[in-house]
């Protein structure tokens, strides 16, 4: 009703600010135990919250969490109109949070709610269009205070008390939203939303003082069906165009009522008038029937008469009908007789009767045929509705892949796996070689091994050059390089050359360095001197080599200027001195350990993708067997409800058959009744005979009773001259004496009565009227007594009334007048409201086939999603309800909804007794079928605390399911707080996992929350960045890259 | 404030329940607006008012509390009691004011309103009025227990039955004077006139008004008697 | 839910809060007050939570008239702070105080003013809170206790009220 | 002269109320003449005029103004008071200070012109006058008729009549007489209200209303000498029935002039057909109880005044200027909470431990960032993390999923937005001790 209003007086201040914006962020300060923490929300899907208290998922404040949310919806649950007092309930109080020995509550807090367009994809389009939505919640009145911002508009802070300390200033600076005050929670749907039902909520006790009836939060059976058709209207705004419809009966209802004023002042003064007029109107009366009176009196005698004549001849009459009648009785009875005889056959009959009898069962048969069929093909879904629902279940895991893909996936995880493996074996080769390195190395057995073999067999001593000599790290880059060419020779003393050239005759290329025969400290000393190469403490003295060598050599990496050999140096190891070769065989072999770790690693990767990959695959061929299924289960349903089509069809005709039948089988009966009954007949018929002749009898002695002398004397004259007298006056003729005794008395009567009336007290009556009312007993007297007395009266009569004439002449006028007055203004009245009837009748009646559009579509479309996600097919009855018998009491619509129980099962109402599990997931559907049938895309948020409840593990798949798929395909986002068991099948189909949560009792506030989620539309995201980091430096090691 | 179990008020339960949540909550807000306001409230304030099918809701409201919508003026409403639940609780003898504190309110209706009307002072159907009656015509002039007469004016104003003024007419009468409260218009028409009626029947018994007054009440009697 | 119920409710809208033998009647829509003694019952209508005489304030509207309404406040948080021993329990029944305790503690929340204006104040106020229900005072026995109205507070007003009493010396 | 000026006295009179103190104001006892008591001096003159009206010579020469009679009353108290002497003009003018002189020469000459005040000796010379009783009688009578209405005198009249049928020595003339008297007083009374009743507005009829009132008394006076007569004189018949068709009427029109007084005058305007002086002496004259008595039947509100608790809380501290103001508990000051130290832990328990050990690999513990990171999309992110929650809640696992501070906010990347936990190994000794 306030709508139009709105809607008029709405011209001049702000209404619908958010409009099509969706929500993308909220921050509470100050409400519950909540921190002030912002949480971005996603759009369209499924928003997960969950919570971790103190002890368990309670006591996190997830129900204040989506209170709030629907307080920023203006969801109507919390009685706006009123004043939302139900929302200083969600301020933070300190008894609730057991701070109250220390701490106080707090008496005001705040919603803030970042709206943006959904189309918004840029960062500057959304930055452009998004509001910021302040609610201000106080603990007393005005509860609700409004403001907003354009763009964003949120505390930002390095810590909780930051943040909220700075929540105040900010809103101080917001300029006030109604003139000089703020809006109020009267007008939060209308400034907000243009009083758009946004939000349908069930929230849980604990936040809401009151439940009230809402399809999410009761049960669906135990709304009124005319409740749901309120949420139905509210939903697909259908609620407006009613607000419109009872502003039109509002406006009958006053017509309405001043027709009824109008009324009601007529009657009471055409009562209060009645004493006066209905005098005025008895005198008048009196007068006209005083002379009837006369008249009457006068023309009873007349017929007095003449009745005694008439009586005479009519008597004569009757006796010569009587006997007429006795003949045609007699002849009645023959006629009886005859039809007796002519009913006893009739072949025809019979065989009618046994045709329809055929016919009927004919058609039964066909009837249980397709009976059986449709019995059967429920049999084959119900065995197929199981298979698809196992094959969903296996689709679970395809993440959103194609067999296609999936396989695709798969192979290319087969070719990364082989190749792991291929590069695993190659690694692993590897690290082996290395560790025999190691092994060389220490043996010292890495360098010219052959050789070194050959001299021991000979017995000369020998030893690896590299091993003989050691070079000081600091030298390693002039000496290293300088050594290279010998890396591979062999030292032996110079006594033991020979020997050792012929040992090694077969074995061309090998290097020998002769050494001087071992020396004393000198030759260390002189070692020492060759620049850094020394020997090691060996059985050798190469100072003469080094310092040849040494000498050789020239700037840079020259080893040998003379020669001109230039010789590379930077080796990562020493490679000279055997530890040192020791430690880089080691470090080799480490990288190759590495490198097979690596390898593993990767083939773990590789074959984890490929379990992933073939999980998928078996999930997608999964989803297409049960697309298979799927078309099968439409297929069988279609067969079904064509066969239920063709037993509809045969249905008239069968029970044409059986009327026909039963007919056939009347015709049958009713003969055999007929047949009694015309004996009964010719029984009756006897009886009246002997009746009529017994009466005769009577008549004949009637007749002979009538005295006429004496009639003619009080007539005074001829029975012509009455009859003459009587024939002058039309329909009075047919009056008999007794009724002319009684019309004159009645006259008379009626006269004095006129007068005065028999309530009126004797005291008003002229004495001598009084003397013949009341005293002669005129009143009480039998009408023998008022015929003696009749025309006294009349004489007595016609005095007071001419008395009387002209004072009620003048009276009558006036009232007249005053009544022309009165019923000018009624009829202009009801003209009024036949108008207002009119038009609200008229739109009734296009509303109704608006009505019934919208209704159709929201049922066809909870077909769909029943169908969908797991139902058998429902719909919605929606009768027309009729007009209200008066305009104050409300057109009220009823919606049931219906759905089948069971594959090929027809519909039941929704008021059937029926799990709680399917009850709420049919709500669900209804207030989603609703959502989508409105059309436009106002986006629709629902939430619903203790998601899943009462529901079973395969339901709880389907729900969430449903809750993604609609909030996907359609503007709707769900939001739902649920408990632990519940929270793995929510986040599989989520599109944010939100976690409040407090760790202690002690705590007065809730700690950071958990957000986990992902949104496509990644300019959201950018524009909430901030906000959201800001003072969020986190752990950087836990959040990783 | 108790919760019921089933979440049902039991006496405002079964009107509400036919109302979606936000006529609920208009209706709801109308009832408390007529119920408690000192003061009727214009219709234009709140839709349970405007709208007609609302207030029928309301009516039916207040009609489970033994009450009933009664306009004042034009479009302005409170509420009062039913014209027949007043009659039953009379005639069970209920009458919770003290007769000093009847017997105040007449002579203040007397005076506020009844002598200026006889004047010709004042017009239209109401027992509101601007005209004070003094205190001293209270306390000096009736026959009442004078020591009574204070705390009956106090707790008549607590009861908003009366309401003080100051007191502007000629004289030596100082100090406060009392007007009707507005707790008078809370009397359904009905009752607007039985109050009239029994004001004359009391004052002048034998004047022509009251045997007028007597034989009308007889007959809605009689009527009354035959239905 | 019948016609007595309406006439019960008529009968505590225009008597008050009343007090009857327990029981005697179960008016619909009632709560029901148990004296401590158990003697006696008083009957409170118990009105939905967006029926209540708070809604006015949201309204603008003004209900029933007080006179000295701060000074009638003042006393009223008195004796909710001297006669709810318990505030962690319900409000009703109470315990009775003496009215000395009350003046005591209205000497403590209200400004200075002599001691004779005071307790007229203090007298006025309690007289006038007993007739509407909301304290019970023993004019002999100079004792003062929480009469029925204060049931009428629901649970987040009494939170409230408990923070006020906290804060009250 | 006389009588233009008479007119425009009662004009002023009745237009703007002298302030001086009139013989009437004294009467009645109040301070000022009030509203009523001025239509109360408009009444008097009226019914002057009516009654002297069969005494007027000729059309307008009759007093209009009630200032004349109180006059003519203080020259006839003046007789009175000075005995069998007399009075002489100027003695006269001297009794009936502060009365105009010269008004009270007028009015002794006009008394005297009508033989109200006559000489004591009939001689030229003569100063002395004497008064007749019978004016000053007709005057008191006047007055009383002028303030009661006239029905007092009319009850008395009938009175009269009655003593005189009832005399022993009364003839049927008498009673024939005194049944014609009657009779004709009724008329008039019944013929009177009778047009007015029929012609006249509501308002006109109350200014007539004093006729209606009383009717009922003066019948039941009337049948009385009708009865005496009729048991007297059973001849008188005819007469009596006259008597009683008048009485009748005179009872109509009153009824019906009542009748219409009140459907014209709706709710509470009937109030003002009664004369102030009914509610004065009602209002004045009545018990408690007979005052109360009007609202037998009538049920109001009690008291019921709301205090919330603000208004509580708000008038303590208005009372209260100083005091401790306790405040909400403060936020954390830090950025940052301390991470959890506890970590607190459906049926695919197998396939959950081996997610679990692969997560995990040979590590303690990893992020649940990693974790996102390493699945493709958001639709694997968040099955992996539906498994995870699952593990975590798992009571046979040993692994616990922790969350902590922190917000890792990617707006190019999948997942945009991901809180700090980790995904950790409890082993399951530390479980039992968690427990």
């Amino acid at each position: 009703m306030s709508t139009a209003r709105s809607a008029a007086a709405g011209t001049t201040g702000p209404f619908d600010v958010v409009g099509d914006r969706v929500l993308v962020g909220v921050q509470v300060v100050d409400i519950s135990r909540l921190s002030t923490h912002p949480v971005p929300v996603t759009t369209q899907g499924l928003v997960t919250v969950a919570g971790q208290g103190p002890k368990d998922s309670n006591g996190a404040g997830k129900s204040s969490f989506i209170a709030a949310l629907s307080l920023l919806h203006a969801d109507e649950q919390w009685r706006l109109a009123s004043g939302a007092s139900g929302a200083a309930e969600l301020l933070f109080t300190a008894e609730l949070a057991a701070q109250e020995s220390r701490w106080s509550n707090v008496d005001r807090g705040y919603l803030i709610g970042v709206f943006a367009m959904p189309g918004a994809t840029s960062a500057e389009e959304l930055a452009d269009d998004t509001v910021t939505v302040w609610l201000r919640i106080n603990r007393k009145a005005p509860y609700i205070d409004l403001r907003w911002h354009d763009g964003l508009y949120v505390p930002y802070g390095e810590s909780e008390s930051d943040r909220a300390g700075r929540a105040d200033e900010m809103w101080r600076s917001l300029p006030r939203s109604n003139g000089r005050t703020d809006f109020h929670a009267n007008q939060l749907s209308k400034v907000l939303f243009g009083q758009h039902a946004r939000c349908v909520s069930f929230l849980s006790t604990s936040v809401r003082s009151s439940p009230t009836a809402n399809l999410l939060a009761q049960p669906l059976n135990d709304l009124a069906p005319q409740r749901i058709f309120d949420a139905i209207a509210t939903l697909t705004g259908l609620d407006r165009e009613l607000d419109h419809e009872q502003v039109l009966r509002s406006a009958e209802h006053r017509h309405r009522t001043t027709v009824l004023d109008a009324e009601k002042d007529l009657a009471d003064w055409e009562r209060d008038m009645a004493v006066v007029e209905a005098g005025i109107a008895r005198r008048i009366k009196a007068r006209e029937l005083l002379d009837e009176a006369r008249q009457a009196w006068r023309s009873r005698c007349a017929r007095h008469l003449l009745d005694g004549v008439e009586q005479a001849h009519h008597l004569r009459s009757r006796l010569n009908t009587l006997s007429e009648s006795i003949d045609e009785i007699r002849a009645e009875i023959q006629g009886v007789d005859d039809q007796l005889a002519a009913l006893s056959d009739d072949d025809g009959a019979v065989r009618r009767f046994d045709a329809a009898r055929k016919a009927r069962q004919e058609l039964l048969g066909r009837d249980r045929e397709l009976d059986a069929g449709h019995q059967a093909a429920t049999q084959n879904l119900e065995r197929l509705t199981t298979r698809l629902r196992e094959l969903t279940d296996a689709a679970r895991t395809t993440d959103g892949r194609d067999v296609e893909t999936a396989r695709a996936e798969e192979a290319e995880a087969k070719t990364a796996l082989e190749e792991a493996i291929a590069a695993h074996g190659v690694a692993k080769a590897a690290e082996a070689q290395a560790r025999t390195g190691i092994a060389a190395a220490e043996a010292g057995d890495d360098v010219a091994t052959e050789q070194r073999e050959r001299l021991r067999e000979a017995g000369v001593p020998a030893a690896a050059l590299v091993d003989v000599v050691e070079v000081a790290p600091d030298e390693r880059d002039s000496w290293e390089p300088r050594l290279t060419p010998y890396r591979h020779a062999v030292v032996v003393a110079r006594a033991d050359a020979e020997r050792a050239r012929a040992a090694l005759a077969d074995l061309p290329g090998s290097v020998v360095v002769m050494a001087e025969p071992a020396g004393d400290e000198p030759a260390a000393d002189d070692a020492a001197t060759a620049d850094g190469a020394t020997e090691t403490p060996a059985t050798f003295d190469l100072s003469a080599f080094l310092a040849a060598v040494a000498q050789r050599s020239g700037e840079q990496a020259v080893v040998d200027g003379e020669a001109g050999v230039l010789v590379v140096g930077g080796f990562t190891e020493p490679i000279t001195g055997r530890a040192s070769r020791v430690a880089a065989a080691e470090s080799e072999h480490r990288a190759r350990v590495a490198a097979v770790e690596d390898a593993r690693a990767a083939l773990d990767t590789a074959r984890a993708a490929l379990d992933t990959a073939e999980s998928r695959t078996r999930a997608a061929r999964a989803a297409e067997e049960a697309d298979a299924v799927r078309s099968e289960i439409a297929e069988l349903r279609e067969a079904n409800e064509q066969r239920q089509a063709r037993r509809d069809e045969l249905a008239p005709k069968l029970a044409e058959a059986e009327d026909v039948y039963a007919r056939e089988l009347g015709v049958r009966d009713s003969r055999d009744e007929r047949i009694a009954g015309l004996r009964q007949t010719r029984k009756r018929l006897e009886h009246t005979l002997s009746e009529r002749e017994a009466e005769m009898f009577r008549l004949t002695e009637e007749r002979d009773a009538i005295g006429l002398l004496d009639r003619e004397k009080a007539w005074g004259d001829t029975p012509e001259a009455a009859e003459q007298h009587l024939s002058e006056l039309g329909d009075e003729q047919s009056r008999t004496t007794a009724e002319w005794d009684e019309y004159a008395c009645r006259l008379t009567n009626e006269v004095a009565v006129g007068c005065f009336p028999p309530s009126t007290p004797n005291d008003e009556m002229t004495a001598e009227l009084r003397e013949l009312l009341v005293t002669q007993n005129w009143h009480g007297g039998s009408l023998e007594t008022r015929v003696g007395l009749v025309q006294p009266l009349q004489r007595a009569l016609r005095a007071h009334l001419d008395d009387t004439e002209e004072h009620d002449q003048h009276q009558r006028q006036q009232i007249t007048e005053q009544r022309t007055r009165r019923s000018n203004d009624l009829s202009a009245a009801r003209l009024g409201l036949a108008e207002a009837e009119q038009t609200a009748r008229a739109h009734r009646t296009s509303l109704a086939s608006g009505i019934k559009a919208m209704l159709t579509k929201v049922g066809a479309e909870f077909d769909r999603l029943d169908q969908e996600y797991g139902g058998y097919g429902a719909g919605l009855d929606f009768p027309e309800p009729e007009p209200p018998a008066e305009p104050d009491k409300p057109w009220r619509w009823t919606v049931t909804p219906k759905w089948r129980r069971a594959e090929g099962q027809r519909m039941s109402a929704y008021t059937l007794r029926s799990n709680t599990a399917q009850m709420d997931e049919k709500a669900v559907k209804l207030v989603c079928a609703a959502a989508l049938a409105r059309g436009g895309d106002r986006p629709l948020l629902l939430i619903l605390d203790e998601l899943g409840r009462n529901l079973g593990k395969q339901h709880r798949r389907e729900a969430v399911a449903l809750f993604e798929r609609i909030g996907n395909d359609h503007n709707i986002t769900v939001v739902g707080a649920l408990q632990d068991d519940m929270e793995r099948y929510a986040i599989e189909a989520s599109g944010l996992y939100v976690k409040l949560r407090r760790r202690s009792d002690t705590m007065a506030y809730n700690e950071e929350p958990v957000i986990v989620g992902d949104d496509a539309n990644r300019a959201r995201v950018q524009l909430l960045r901030d906000w959201l980091t800001s003072y969020r430096p986190g752990d950087v090691a836990q959040l990783g890259g | 404030m108790t919760a019921t179990t089933d979440g049902q008020h039991p006496v405002f339960g079964p009107v509400l329940s036919e109302l979606n949540e936000r006529h609920r909550d208009e209706v709801l807000t109308a009832f408390a607006a007529v119920e408690h306001g000192r003061d009727p409230v214009p219709e234009a304030q709140l839709a349970a008012l405007r709208d007609a099918t609302l207030r029928r809701h309301l009516r039916r409201l207040l009609d489970r509390v033994g009450r009933t919508l009664v306009q004042v003026g034009n479009g302005h409403w409170t509420s009062g009691y039913a014209d027949d639940v007043a009659a039953r609780l009379s005639a069970e003898g209920w009458q919770p004011l003290p007769a000093i504190d009847r017997a105040v309110l007449v002579l203040v209706l007397v005076h506020s309103v009844a002598i200026p009307r006889s004047q010709g002072l004042l017009s239209g159907d109401s027992w509101t009025s601007a005209h004070p009656t003094s205190a001293d015509e209270l306390v000096r002039y009736a026959q009442l227990p004078r020591g009574e007469i204070r705390p009956a004016l106090q707790r008549l104003r607590a009861a908003g039955l009366v309401q003080s003024a100051p007191w502007r007419g000629r004289g030596p009468d100082t100090g406060t004077a009392y007007l009707p409260g507005p707790a008078l218009n809370r009397l359904t028409p009905s009752a607007r006139q039985r109050l009239e009626h029994q004001l004359i029947l009391a004052a002048a018994p034998e004047s022509p008004l009251a045997a007028s007054i007597r034989a009308k009440q007889a007959a809605s009697e009689h009527t009354d008697g035959d239905r | 839910m019948s016609d007595d119920d309406a006439l019960w409710w008529a009968k505590v809208r225009s008597g008050g809060p009343q007090r009857v033998t327990p029981d005697s009647a179960y008016p619909a829509g009632m709560t029901r007050l148990v004296e401590p003694d158990a003697r006696a019952v008083w009957l409170l209508p118990d009105l939905p939570d967006n029926a209540r005489p708070d809604v006015l304030e949201e309204l603008g509207l003004s209900g029933f008239p007080v006179d000295q309404r701060g000074d009638t406040a003042r006393v009223l948080a008195s004796c909710l702070r001297c006669c709810w021993s318990e505030p962690s329990g319900p409000i009703w029944p109470g315990t009775s105080a003496s009215l000395d305790d009350v003046a005591a503690s209205f000497r403590a929340i209200t400004d200075t003013r002599d001691d004779r204006a005071r307790h007229a104040a203090l007298l006025g106020a309690v007289r006038r809170l007993a007739a509407s229900g909301w304290v019970g005072f023993d004019e002999e026995q100079r004792t003062v206790r929480l009469g029925p109205r204060v049931a009428a507070w629901n649970a987040a007003e009494l939170s409230t009220l408990r923070e006020l009493w906290r804060s009250m010396p | 002269m006389e009588e233009n000026c008479r007119r425009s006295g009662l004009h002023a009179r009745l237009d703007n109320p002298p302030a001086g103190d009139g013989i009437l104001s004294r009467m009645t006892g109040g301070h000022e003449p009030t509203l009523d008591q001025l239509a109360g001096d408009a009444a008097v003159v009226r019914l002057y005029r009516q009654v002297f009206a069969v005494l007027a010579r000729e059309s307008g020469a009759m007093i209009a103004d009630v200032d004349l009679l109180d006059v003519d009353e203080a020259i006839l108290d003046a007789f009175a008071d000075a005995g069998r002497d007399g009075l002489t003009v100027e003695q006269a003018v001297a009794a009936c200070r502060p009365f105009d002189p010269q008004l009270v020469g007028r009015r002794f000459e006009v008394l005297r012109e009508y033989g109200a005040i006559s000489k004591v000796v009939d001689r030229p010379n003569e100063r002395f006058h004497r008064a007749a009783f019978a004016p000053y009688v007709m005057l008191l009578f006047l007055r009383r008729m002028a303030e009661r209405g006239g029905q007092a005198e009319l009850h008395q009249l009938l009175t009269l009549e009655h003593v005189n049928v009832q005399a022993t020595d009364a003839t049927a003339a008498v009673g024939r007489t005194s049944v014609n008297r009657l009779t004709r007083i009724f008329r008039h009374l019944g013929n009177e209200l009778a047009i007015l009743a029929a012609g006249s507005t509501a308002e006109q009829l109350g200014e007539h209303a004093q006729l209606l009132w009383g009717n009922k008394s003066l019948i039941t006076q009337a049948e009385e000498v009708h009865a005496v007569v009729l048991d007297r004189w059973p001849e008188l018949d005819g007469e009596c029935a006259t008597l009683r068709i008048a009485l009748a009427a005179y009872g109509d029109a009153v009824e019906s002039a009542a009748g219409r007084l009140i459907e014209q005058a709706g709710t509470t305007r009937a109030l003002g057909l009664l004369p102030v002086e009914s509610w004065l002496s009602f209002a004045r004259g009545s018990s408690t109880e007979s005052l109360a008595a009007v609202l037998d039947g009538f049920v109001f509100d009690a008291p019921a005044p709301w205090f919330s608790p603000h208004q509580l809380t708000e008038a303590v501290e208005d009372g209260r200027h100083t005091g401790p103001v306790r405040q909400p508990p403060p936020r954390p000051e830090s950025a940052t909470a301390e991470p959890d130290p506890q970590p607190v832990p459906a049926d695919d328990r197998e396939q959950l431990h081996d997610l679990a050990e692969r997560l995990l690999a040979d590590a303690r513990s990893v992020t649940v960032t990693g974790v996102l990171d390493g699945t493709d999309d958001w639709m694997a992110g968040r099955r992996m993390l539906a498994d995870l929650t699952a593990i975590h809640h798992h009571p046979d696992l040993p692994y616990a999923l922790a969350w902590s501070d922190g917000l890792r906010v990617d707006d190019a990347g999948s997942p945009s937005w991901v809180s700090a936990g980790t995904f950790t190994r409890v082993s399951e000794d530390e479980d039992e001790d968690e427990r």
